[in-house]
């Protein structure tokens, strides 16, 4: 067993998947790249490198590489899926998906509704999130709030690189539209991956590491910033249970719920922006069904309600920090101790 | 009293680790389970967690420290334990359990095609030929404890059995004979044609098929708590290990393998999710589980032919086995020897690895 | 002063404005209609008749019918309002905002951040929104959490005819892009609504009645339904305060929080699905910074997780109605006595 | 003792009342200001409160019925009272206000085009004419309890000044002399020649400025809580009112109105916020702030000129007054009449309706 980069994982699941599976396509901008031949074939393979090679196994016609035009990509990829195929379709950054999100939400995600369990989708749209690129307001978003919001999309969000594969070949064999959003500023983390298939089933969190006294709940970049966290905190004797939902619809409410349960504290680490956001989702469902095991409030940690700034400096203090953590932390531990004083 | 706490040896391969970092300060009382520090190998980053509960007093090994395997990195001592004797216990420390194994720290897996099926295999060492065999939903790293010291005087060689470890996740014969038959064929591959045969439950069974269907491939056959002695077996554990998919359930599984539930801990279940996420083992182990499992009850019992083996037979079990039921180690015929372990499960060559070493080493001694 | 309905507020608002500034202009498909003219102009005026009559009083050069192309339409408005007009783009049903969400969130919300507060974007997307008109899934959805996630855009919902009438001309007036959405099923409620112009600030929430019981908060057509439940509730000598937000951004996070310091019960009744929604945003907004004074669980009563069906006895059971609220509010009021007990 | 709450009357032009929903039930302790009920007019729906705290012990109106002003709705009493008292209460109980106000039920505002301003006044009644000039940020509507019962026998006109009510939302003439300036174009326009005026608050000012600029056409002056008399004046109130926007401030700015803060609800509250949301209402507050306050304190004093009016004055000033000082009412000139009202803050027209009738009543007779 080798050690992967995120990057290198996607690539690889991607690769076996289209080996075992012949339906299994790839759609999308400059995904042909990377194929060692010369000129407009030649670009990296996604923006950065991540279906590279993949266009000289397979051949164009299973590497389809499109003009910039979003709404035709995850059009085709739409009607592939009902047609039989698995297509891949990437949609470069997923700040793009407005131009394409009739075909996302009001077509992919409910075929299977509207005609009554008859039709399957089984799409996966690929996109990179997330700030931390220097990429300013229109290039770092983290969307995925509003595909956690619509019935029928599934949302998947890896944190490293072994689930990263899992994830994407069960993303590739389910028959519902799925979201993957990869963190563009993660893509180079290592982590021991399987050289073989394997899947991991969506809905089932991981838990990083278990401690008595708070839940940290964070998604992609995020766990590794809670992780970070909870480093400093068992430092000063705070030990916290980290648990990355991996997805966010469907969500491992068991996993969240009954670590709760035990720390009677909740804090949820998410880089999107604050309303109407994953992070509240995990909050509300935490106020309503584990309510009688919280000790304190439960804080938030997320970007600020603003478009992602372009200064580098701005930019690093839009994004949720270990140290913001800590203090959300120590916010809502003051509770208790306020309780108990 | 004062315990140490050193540098684990997760497996054969590895000789030293780093500390990456400590989860328990000096003063602080642990629990047993509870996560001590976490060490780096040339593998994997993995915790380690406290064998048992008491006060940890001492970090003698910083962060970004490496050390070899045995080596003490922290002390633990009730809270009036002096600072001087924890100190002089410090300064008189000495590593007793040797890093080298036969040359084992370049040791990495090789891989045997026996038919249509890769078979993944550990070889170390020199000497008479030991071969061990995994039982259900096991692979080639539970032997470790137990190959690592055997390395030195043996040429030691664990598989993974089909549909197992890094074998192929095929497994086309899934009965005990088949699977007998696929370790004759292994060893035909590696041009092993006699050794001293070790299995474990399932891995007991088989190697005991192989040697009534080859008594002259068998040196010694040693059988750690086998199936195929009696009809009982506990048949959820083999049910639960294929369908659990959430960790504690997992954890809560494997802890049924052991005397000492705390030996089970995240890694290990982490390792054990982590195989069966992989494509085609559901299928593998349900078809282990099909031609293994009779109703609640094991399919195939070679308890009335155990007197046919001509080689010596060790039989070891732990007294508190709760997967293959301890009453059938009694009454076996003459020509076995039975060892009775206390405190200790389903997993002897890890709860009790010494003493299986042991064992061994005088068993096939007495073969030889 | 006389009773109007929401359609005629609306209508109110519109023509008030426009007489008020010239910079006042409609775009949308059908906004001509209902001009009294013969033929393709004498459409409805809207799907249903809002707009009825401007196009008579403002002529095409203001009224601008469109084709079908909502891209087109938002686009327009956006480039019009950075251009100093103050365009107000009708997007007949929200559910269609898909194919042009691109200009709404990646543009015209982030002109004014990304152009370091040089440039403003006084524009209002007029939408209808909402279940209970047998429209099926693509014309049935409450999607105000996908606006109220995205910085840069202030998302309004009225419930009744006086507050559409003033937060509309505040909309219009105001000089960010302000998302408008008009529950369908509601259009013909009536109130007593001042003929003058007059303004209702965002963030500002209605607090319809007040209990020491428990908080129900609700919005749009939901503004109903809870003060059908309170009216039940009362009946059984339980009191609620229920308020409106009317703008779920801005919110009005004070008087949330300072009702729930009162009643230390919180309901959120809200029509949209239940992930990341403007429900899970009130109720993390709570259990953050009214915990301590949460006397029980959260309780949040929306749509389940699925499309809007077309089967009319599913669509009822679909949305929220009084009897859930009601339970919900003895779910959590039971907490409490519980405890006492 | 039994306290019967009774259809209420909302103004001039409401006659009945119908019951759309009960927030009490029979037997239940209700607070001071607690919501009894709903009662929809045919203008609006508003909800009464409980002006004492007391126990509600019979529903006499069910939902749905509609009945006259002054008739008995409910009965609260102590809980001790039998039954059998409240049934005879009930029996007994006559409408003690009349419901009729000079054909008032048909009477609707008009307006009146005043230079190139709209003026809004509600005018019931015949006999002499009687002026009501509300004060800073009220409207005519503030009168109905004293206009009502008035209307039987004279010619009652109340207006909304520029910039309040529904007349035009700008003050060209924001000063005490152009408003009174306003009202005398007003009167011109409705045909009106001489009146008793009737002023409040700033409207007070008004008329008597008016008073002093023509004599001839001041039947009597009766000046409720006026403006004019002092330099002191509660100037917060007037800022708060124009810049309070959540209502919990803006009622507790008005709570300042009354004796019994109870008085306000949310319904007058809300009337409140509405209007001040009206285009035009706040740059026409913020100018008659600016002409009428000079710093913290009145600009315009006329009390040295009270003596040159010629026709009677009557102060009317509550004790509790905490907008304008009732010092201001003592210490005026023998020709004015000084009426103290207990418990009445600055609005006795709507704390103490009755008495101010009666003391109007008793001055318009004087005059005449």
């Amino acid at each position: 067993m080798a050690k992967k980069s995120i990057r290198a994982a996607v690539n690889d699941a991607l690769k076996l998947e289209m080996r075992r599976d012949p339906t299994v396509i790839l759609i999308g901008e400059d995904v042909a790249g990377g194929a060692g031949g010369s000129g407009v074939q030649d670009a990296w393979g996604g923006v950065l490198g991540v279906t590279k090679g993949l266009y000289k196994e397979f051949g164009p016609g299973r590497v389809i590489d499109t003009p910039i035009t979003e709404s035709a990509i995850i059009g085709v990829a739409a009607g592939a899926a009902v047609s039989g195929l698995r297509p891949v379709a990437e949609l470069m950054f997923v700040d793009f998906m407005g131009v394409c999100f009739d075909q996302i939400f009001n077509q992919a995600a409910k075929f299977r509704y509207m005609f009554g369990g008859k039709a399957r989708t089984p799409m996966v749209i690929r996109s990179m999130m997330g700030a931390g690129f220097r990429a300013a307001a229109q290039h770092s978003q983290s969307l995925h709030a509003l595909f956690t919001h619509i019935p029928g999309l599934k949302v998947v969000m890896p944190s490293n690189a072994y689930d990263a594969k899992g994830l994407l070949i069960q993303a590739i064999r389910d028959d519902d539209p799925v979201i993957f959003l990869e963190h563009k500023a993660i893509y180079d983390l290592e982590d021991e991956v399987p050289d073989e298939a394997y899947t991991i089933p969506f809905g089932e969190a991981n838990i990083l590491r278990e401690g008595d006294d708070v839940t940290i709940v964070a998604i992609s970049r995020m766990v590794h910033v809670a992780m970070d966290a909870a480093k400093r905190l068992a430092a000063a004797g705070i030990q916290a249970t980290v648990i990355d939902p991996r997805t966010t619809s469907p969500l491992d409410e068991d996993s969240i719920l009954e670590s709760v349960e035990e720390t009677g504290h909740l804090v949820v680490v998410d880089e999107a922006n604050p309303r109407c956001s994953f992070a509240t989702d995990v909050a509300a469902l935490v106020a309503d069904r584990a309510f009688g095991a919280l000790k304190g409030p439960i804080k938030l940690v997320t970007a600020p309600h603003s478009p992602v700034p372009f200064a580098p400096n701005l930019e690093d203090a839009y994004i949720p920090n270990a140290a913001k953590v800590e203090a959300a932390v120590r916010a809502t531990l003051a509770a208790r101790e306020l309780a108990t004083a | 009293m004062i315990v140490p706490i050193t540098m684990p040896r997760w497996g054969l391969t590895m000789t030293e680790g780093t500390v990456v970092e400590w989860h328990v300060q000096p003063g602080a009382s642990v629990g047993a389970g509870q996560m001590l520090l976490d060490i780096e190998t040339t593998k994997i980053t993995n915790t380690l967690e406290a064998a048992e509960a008491g006060v940890l007093r001492r970090h003698v090994a910083e962060v970004g420290q490496t050390l070899p395997c045995g080596a003490l990195i922290a002390v633990m001592a009730p809270p009036e334990t002096p600072d001087a004797e924890i100190d002089a216990y410090v300064g008189s420390f000495v590593i007793t359990e040797v890093a080298d194994a036969g040359g084992a720290a370049e040791v990495e897996p090789k891989t045997a095609a026996v038919g249509d099926l890769t078979l993944n295999y550990l070889r170390a060492g020199a000497g008479a030929a030991v071969v061990f065999i995994h039982g259900f939903g096991g692979d080639l790293s539970g032997w470790a404890l137990v190959q690592t010291p055997l390395a030195s005087a043996f040429d030691t060689i664990a598989l993974d059995l089909p549909g197992h470890g890094k074998s192929s996740k095929r497994v086309p014969h899934a009965d005990v004979a088949g699977l007998a038959g696929e370790l004759a064929a292994f060893l035909d591959a590696i041009g092993v044609q006699r050794a001293h045969l070790v299995g474990h439950s399932l891995g007991g069974a088989v190697a005991l098929a192989f040697a009534l269907a080859h008594p002259q491939r068998a040196a010694s056959l040693s059988l750690l708590a086998p199936a195929g002695l009696g009809r009982e077996i506990n048949a959820g554990y083999i049910r639960n290990f294929i369908r659990a998919e959430r960790r504690k359930d997992v954890e809560a599984n494997l802890r049924q393998l052991f005397c000492n539930p705390d030996l089970v801990n995240r890694a290990l279940a982490e390792d054990v999710i982590r195989y069966k996420r992989l494509d085609g083992v559901r299928q593998s182990l349900e078809a282990l589980e099909g031609a293994f499992l009779s109703g609640e009850q094991q399919a195939t019992v070679l308890r009335e032919r155990l007197a046919e083996v001509q080689a010596p037979v060790l039989v070891i079990w732990g007294r508190e086995d709760r997967i293959v039921p301890p009453a059938q180690g009694q009454g076996l015929p003459a020509n076995v020897q039975v060892e009775w372990l206390e405190r200790s499960g389903h997993m002897p060559q890890v709860e009790a690895a010494d003493k299986v070493v042991a064992l061994l080493k005088r068993h096939f001694a007495k073969a030889a």
